[in-house]
């Protein structure tokens, strides 16, 4: 994971965003400009924050299908806070992010504490989220205004927002804490062979807790970024979420079995995903071939992440080889 | 088969394979039909590598492999089986959900219009777990049940299922006791008479000596002799293993002075195979803890460290000079916070992170301590102390960051000892440590056990294998049907002592017979 | 009086103006109809201005349609003409976007007055009054019912506005002819959910003399259920859409009703006014259009 | 897996299932009518279909994403086949169970030969299928009318109608494909731990590809009743039914690890999830309720589940138990 290695590891997937954008900006004339990438960069830091705290959870082997409906229900309380008991922003903001660690929690202990698979818990989770972010709201849309459109505007001379630094922040910070320290060592023993790293004397209940709490702040931060960029809170935001999430997490080689994982390919996995779904805009391609191209380039993404370390002897012999005997990581 | 092949009945000539490292060079090997052909050599001499190629798992880099005078080169098992070259693992394959039926038959269910005929296969089940002596065994019981002697038997037992000509055991010993060894080795006779050869992989020189009708030594994947198995003595052929003579060995050091009781274990019942096993252990003492299989070794030391639940009794653990109150540990955690450790006995299951560096495994219950502040990994030192603990057990590698699925079975085992050795532990519990180590490597580990001891600690060992126990422990005691049977001191024991009482449990109670 | 922001004025040098039409779930029939009348314009007038057509996967996901209508800035159209997704949460985009010196035109879904007021913005609109169309449904259903008859509303997704005005229109109209409505539940828009929706009011009430459905879909799937509980002729379904796939129904009389909104007019009229005032006119006020009653 | 061993095996569900429709019974008054069972019985079968498929694709340790845009894709070529082209039902049927065949096998192929997670490739099917299902049907709902709605028409006498029967036959043979033939104990030995099968002489990849295309066939089947149910063909049709026929295989049980699985106890799962559903649309409860209790009773089914086979020494013991030391299969 040192020196060249991490170039190269990192290469593929960043080849493969390359490729995207070199795409569409042959497709569509204004694709590259600067304006362009400040889009990208404007939308992307709620879906970049739960995509990090998704690597982590299915670095221990867990998955967690609430994130869409926990952003929803920690940005229908941040609104509430704000314009209802009109609350100053950043206690409102701690609330969410309170809202969202309590959503994880709970999510974290139920599983692990009875020993139930976290998708069922999270999926129990996604419905009872959403249903609280309906009760929150009245099912209304709150309009906010530019008091919390701060975190999503550019500063100015940077072109880049408060929300893209802190989400870029959550990147770097993730995979140090990933690699670089004793936690992270740990969740990735976890992930590989619970039962054998529980026989090493270390306590494996605790961190996949803390896993999945974290997993619920990074939702609650995604929500005061979506909320900030809406200029209103929305209980229906986040719907579908936990899917974009996870397909950025395994477009960036994250193993849905656990034990292996990286959050700056994770974060690459977000930009090719975003970048598709403008560049797909821009074109103005119709909605069925907009699926279509989805489809295709997310499986084409994994598939040449997953070559990348095959690469041996050629294309066509490892081609040839893959046809005959392969792997399969369900 | 009964026919007399022209002799040899299979032959390996010149081959070669290379990881990394040159694993096998220009091997020659030859098999007689109806002969026992013995493969020695220390771990990571390339013995299993040697048998997966023959097996059809490995393609070799080059050579050639006649059998019955025709090219074997198999691409798959199925391939080999179909020559009827069978393969019995090093490591366990079975299937915990299927059951043990099930796992004996997988590839060959009998059946009818694709529909399983469960009562036929029952049967054969019955038959087959008889020929090796578990006829007791509920074939209709999930694999997952058992214990790993249970499934080092049943993987034994679909092997002698099979058509075969040519039989490769690679260390089917490793976890059994003198009943189970005893009925392979009528069965191995039998196959003999039969015509078929018959190659065995085994790091115990005693099983070699009652066996085997010749031996190949297999050093650094060269081929140092192969002769007639009663003309070389053990030392010989340990010396040609490793190279140099090895050095007499230290004689069981005289008990030294003994300190406090270190770990009490009073009526502890834990599942239903610990029924109330009280022992102790002092300071600077090795307990040795014998037994059949099944009679709850394993889950003795499971429960002493909170593996598993405990549901009677404790645990009393002196810790820094204090003896603490009875107790049972809720986690292992718990437990090695009061300074015990556990090496298990399944590497692959509860041992090891198998994809992970040799580096991540050796250091993985000492993170904390290379750590730096605030839990930073200070790589540098983390490679230190693995390097440290690898030289010290002698691990043959590439490097420590290569991943331990690629070391050989032997060599995954000094790895998860060596992560102990590299922790502070007051009290060891050992299960199976020697399984599948090479003879001069258990030396190795048995000087080390010895030093550990001479420091205060104190050690429990669980093995299989009686002559090991008498040879590096203090005092024996005896497990049978969960509790403690007898205990032994050296002046006191024999192999006759020690196996009466294992079976002692048993004898009153019958629907406990195992 | 709003007036064209300055910086939108296309320079009279320039080639074509670039319009955006950004939309809800294009996978919902309404709206690929109006995509499609707006396409269909495009191939008539391809010399006057370029068309971008843009929608969003699903129609709750406001945060996608925000994107749309930055990457649609970032792209550099004149003009923006939007359904929006929600009346609220778009209004600080389109703000961003008038400051970018774009254009925007509001169709189909009213922005909120409040919110507008609010951001300091004015956005022309031209579109359908819901909850007068519902209104007109439901009156239409309400002179085949007897006054106190028992009837449901299936709404759709229950945040949206769309929703919420076609469920204040049928409201208006049940009460007024002295209805009873039994339940307000959702069927999210989706025919498979209300046929289960559907079928569980029939099954709680077996009295139950009329649905009044959101949209078309609903309808069907409530002409379904209706007709899984061996009830046809007995419980009368409206719906609101004109869908194609509804007309056979209104004909055989497994629905009584349903509205037409004309979509494929409607961005039809909305990028005609951004041309307009792209070319110097003045913006027209708010303008409403038909929504005319649909019977066998 | 024998004699009482099944009964107990059924029973915790059967009970989950009984207090449900006890609750409901209570809850509101026309609950507990024929007419109630003949609706339940009328709406489950596309889902218990597609479930049925799960259970084998979980089993092996896959995962199908794609089966409510594969169920809209079959049923949008159904109408096409029907409306457009005026061919007889027969062949038409046959054409949409050839669409979901290919789907599925294309999804199974590509995951197994290439060795990539089914989750990804699924996904990407996901989206591919609904945008072809776009295309086909040129995003409209399309009428069918009465000549494809007989499969969903309750036979008199009987009061089930056929569609519901089949699906009743798909979960017997599909328990008695599981359990009894050879080729369902090598399911189970694949999702165990596919290495040491493929040691025991079993090849894994074909037998993983047909289960992708066995789900896909159902799917197919399951996309004709939802037609004939309608009598309509919709390309919106079964968006979000990967995650309710996840969750009712999970409710029944099967380990989404995979080796281990029930088909009847899917079939139980189906029940449940389908019973809440109408329950409480009858009790006429808000949307957020609907939301919270759903969550909850998913979580509370699997953990009745799950302590079924622990049920040792007292409720309370027992929980007390796995307080303090869960195990953990996300
Ligand atoms: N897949 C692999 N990749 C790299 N090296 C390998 C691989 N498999 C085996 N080796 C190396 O080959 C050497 C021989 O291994 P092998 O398993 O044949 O030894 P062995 O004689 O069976 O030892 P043991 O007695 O410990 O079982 C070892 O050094 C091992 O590290
Ligand atoms: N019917 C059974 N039900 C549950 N577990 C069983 C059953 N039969 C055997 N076992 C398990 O199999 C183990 C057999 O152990 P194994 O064959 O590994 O020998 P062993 O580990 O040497 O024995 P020991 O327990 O003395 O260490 C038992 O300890 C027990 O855990
Ligand atoms: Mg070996
Ligand atoms: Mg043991």
């Amino acid at each position: 994971m040192h020196g060249n290695r991490i170039r190269s590891e990192y290469l593929a997937l960043f080849l493969v965003w390359a490729a995207l954008v070199l795409l569409f900006g042959m497709l569509s004339e204004n694709f590259f400009s600067l304006r362009m990438f400040g889009a990208l960069a404007n939308r992307i830091p709620p879906l970049t924050v739960v995509a990090v705290g998704m690597t982590f959870v299915l670095i221990i082997g867990g998955i967690d299908l609430s994130v869409g409906s926990v952003l929803g229900l920690s940005g229908a309380v941040l609104g509430v806070a704000l314009v209802d008991w009109q609350w100053p922003f950043p206690f409102a903001a701690l609330l969410a992010l309170g809202t969202g660690l309590f959503a994880g929690w709970t999510t974290g202990t139920v599983s692990v504490r009875l020993g139930m698979p976290s998708f069922i818990v999270s999926l129990g989770m996604l419905e009872i989220a959403r249903g609280l972010a309906f009760l929150t709201t009245d099912s209304q849309t709150k309009y906010i205004g530019p008091s919390v459109e701060g975190l999503a505007r550019p500063l100015s001379g940077l072109g880049l927002s408060p929300a893209f630094l802190i989400a870029l922040g959550s990147v770097v910070a993730g995979q140090f804490l990933l690699t670089r320290t004793v936690f992270g060592r740990y969740l990735i023993a976890i992930g590989t062979n619970e039962a054998a790293t529980r026989l090493a004397g270390i306590a494996t209940l605790r961190p996949k807790i803390i896993v999945f709490a974290l997993m619920g702040v990074l939702t609650g931060l995604g929500a005061i970024f979506h909320v900030s960029r809406l200029g209103s809170s929305d209980p229906n935001a986040g719907l579908g979420l936990e899917l974009s999430a996870i397909a950025a997490v395994v477009i960036g080689g994250t193993s849905l079995m656990g034990g292996r994982g990286s959050v700056v390919n994770t974060f690459f996995g977000v930009l090719i995903i975003a970048t598709l779904e403008s560049g797909l805009a821009q074109a103005g391609a119709s909605e069925p071939v907009k699926r279509v191209v989805t489809g295709v380039v997310i499986v084409a993404a994994v598939m040449i992440d997953a070559w990348r370390s095959r690469w041996r002897g050629g294309f066509l012999a490892l081609f040839r080889r893959h046809f005959r005997m392969g792997k399969f990581n369900p | 088969m009964e026919a007399v092949a022209p002799i040899p009945h299979l032959q390996a000539r010149r081959i070669g394979k290379a990881y990394a490292a040159p694993v096998l060079v220009d091997f020659d090997f030859d098999l007689a039909p109806g002969e026992v052909h013995a493969l020695v050599g220390s771990n990571g001499a390339g013995k299993s590598t040697f048998a997966h190629i023959l097996a059809g798992l490995v393609q070799p880099d080059s050579g050639t492999v006649l059998l019955d005078g025709r090219p074997h080169a198999p691409r798959t098992l199925a391939d080999a089986q179909a020559r009827g070259v069978v393969l019995v693992q090093q490591e366990l394959n079975l299937l915990p959900t299927l059951s043990v039926a099930e796992n004996l038959f997988l590839d060959c269910l009998p059946q009818r219009f694709g529909a399983v005929q469960f009562a036929a296969l029952h049967a054969q089940a019955r038959v087959a777990m008889q020929r090796v002596g578990l006829g007791w065994l509920d074939v209709t019981a999930p694999a997952g049940a058992l214990g790993v002697g249970q499934r080092q038997m049943v993987e034994i037992a679909r092997a002698l299922t099979r058509q075969c000509s040519v039989l490769i055991l690679d260390e089917p010993t490793a976890a059994l006791t003198e009943p189970e060894i005893a009925r392979l080795f009528e069965n191995i006779r039998q196959l003999q008479t039969g015509g078929v050869g018959v190659i065995y992989v085994s790091h115990r020189m005693d099983d070699i000596r009652r066996i085997a009708d010749r031996v190949t030594v297999v050093r650094d994947g060269r081929r140092v002799t192969t002769r007639a198995a009663g003309t070389a003595t053990v030392d010989q052929l340990v010396g040609e293993m490793v190279g140099h003579a090895l050095p007499p060995r230290a004689a069981r050091g005289s008990v030294g002075a003994l300190g406090a009781v270190a770990l009490e274990v009073s009526d502890l019942v834990a599942g239903d195979r610990v029924r109330g096993a009280s022992f102790s252990v002092q300071e600077g003492e090795i307990l040795g803890l014998a037994g059949l299989i099944g009679s709850g070794r394993t889950e003795t030391l499971r429960a002493i460290f909170g593996a598993d639940p405990v549901t009677g009794g404790g645990v009393r653990l002196r810790d820094s000079g204090q003896t603490r109150p009875l107790q049972r540990f809720p986690s292992p955690a718990a437990a090695v916070a009061q300074g015990l450790g556990l090496v298990p006995e399944d590497r692959t299951h509860d041992g090891l992170l198998l994809p992970l560096s040799i580096r991540v495994n050796a250091t993985l219950a000492t993170v904390p301590a290379q750590a730096g502040r605030l839990g930073w990994l200070e790589r540098s030192r983390e490679l230190v102390a693995a390097e440290q603990a690898c030289n010290r057990l002698a691990v043959r590698r590439d490097s420590v960051e290569q991943a331990v699925s690629a070391l050989s079975g032997g060599n995954q085992q000094k790895v998860v000892i060596a992560r102990w050795l590299a922790r502070d532990c007051s009290v060891l519990l050992f299960d199976e440590p020697t399984r599948g180590i090479d003879v001069s490597a258990k030396e190795t580990i048995y000087a080390i056990l010895r030093a550990l001891v001479a420091e205060g600690r104190a050690l429990v060992v669980v093995s299989s294998d009686l002559a090991e126990l008498m040879t590096l422990c203090d005092r024996i005691a005896v497990m049978s049907a969960g509790r403690i049977a007898a205990e032994f001191t050296p002046d006191a024991w024999s192999e006759e002592a020690i196996t009466r009482a294992a079976f002692s449990g048993y004898l009153y109670d019958s629907t406990d017979a195992r | 009086k709003p007036a064209a922001p300055e910086s939108s004025k296309v320079p009279s040098g320039m080639a074509k103006p670039r319009i955006a039409l950004v939309m809800k779930s294009l996978a919902n029939e309404f709206f690929s109809t109006m995509a499609a009348g707006a396409r269909a314009h495009h191939a008539q007038h391809a010399a006057d201005y370029d068309l971008i057509v843009n929608g969003i996967k699903n129609e709750t996901d406001l945060g996608e349609q925000v994107n749309l209508v930055e990457q649609m800035v970032a792209r550099g159209v004149h003009a923006i003409v939007i359904a929006p997704a929600d009346s609220k949460a778009l209004v600080p985009v389109l703000k961003r976007a008038r400051e970018a010196g774009v254009l925007v035109i509001n169709i189909d879904n009213q922005l909120d007055p409040e919110a507008l007021r609010q951001a300091g913005l004015e956005v022309p609109f031209v579109g359908p009054d819901n909850r007068a169309g519902a209104r007109k449904v439901g009156d239409a259903l309400a002179a085949r019912l007897t006054r106190g008859d028992p009837v449901a509303i299936l709404e759709g997704v229950p945040t949206a506005f769309n929703s919420q005005q076609r469920r204040a229109g049928f409201e208006d109209a049940m009460k007024a002819a002295g209805m009873t409505i039994v339940s307000v539940q959702s069927g999210a828009w989706e025919m498979e959910k209300a046929s289960v929706v559907a079928g569980a009011l029939l099954n709680a009430h077996p009295d139950l003399e009329a649905i009044l459905c959101a949209n078309d879909s609903m309808a069907l799937g409530a002409a379904a259920a209706v007709q899984g509980a061996g009830r046809t002729g007995q419980v009368k379904v409206v719906g609101f859409d004109n869908i194609g796939a509804i007309r056979p129904l209104l004909q055989d009389g497994r629905i009584v009703a349903t509205a037409d909104q004309h979509g494929d007019q409607l961005a039809v009229f909305g990028i005609e006014a951004a041309l307009e005032i792209l070319a110097g006119a003045a913006p027209p006020a708010h303008q409403t259009t038909a929504v005319d009653l649909i019977l066998p």
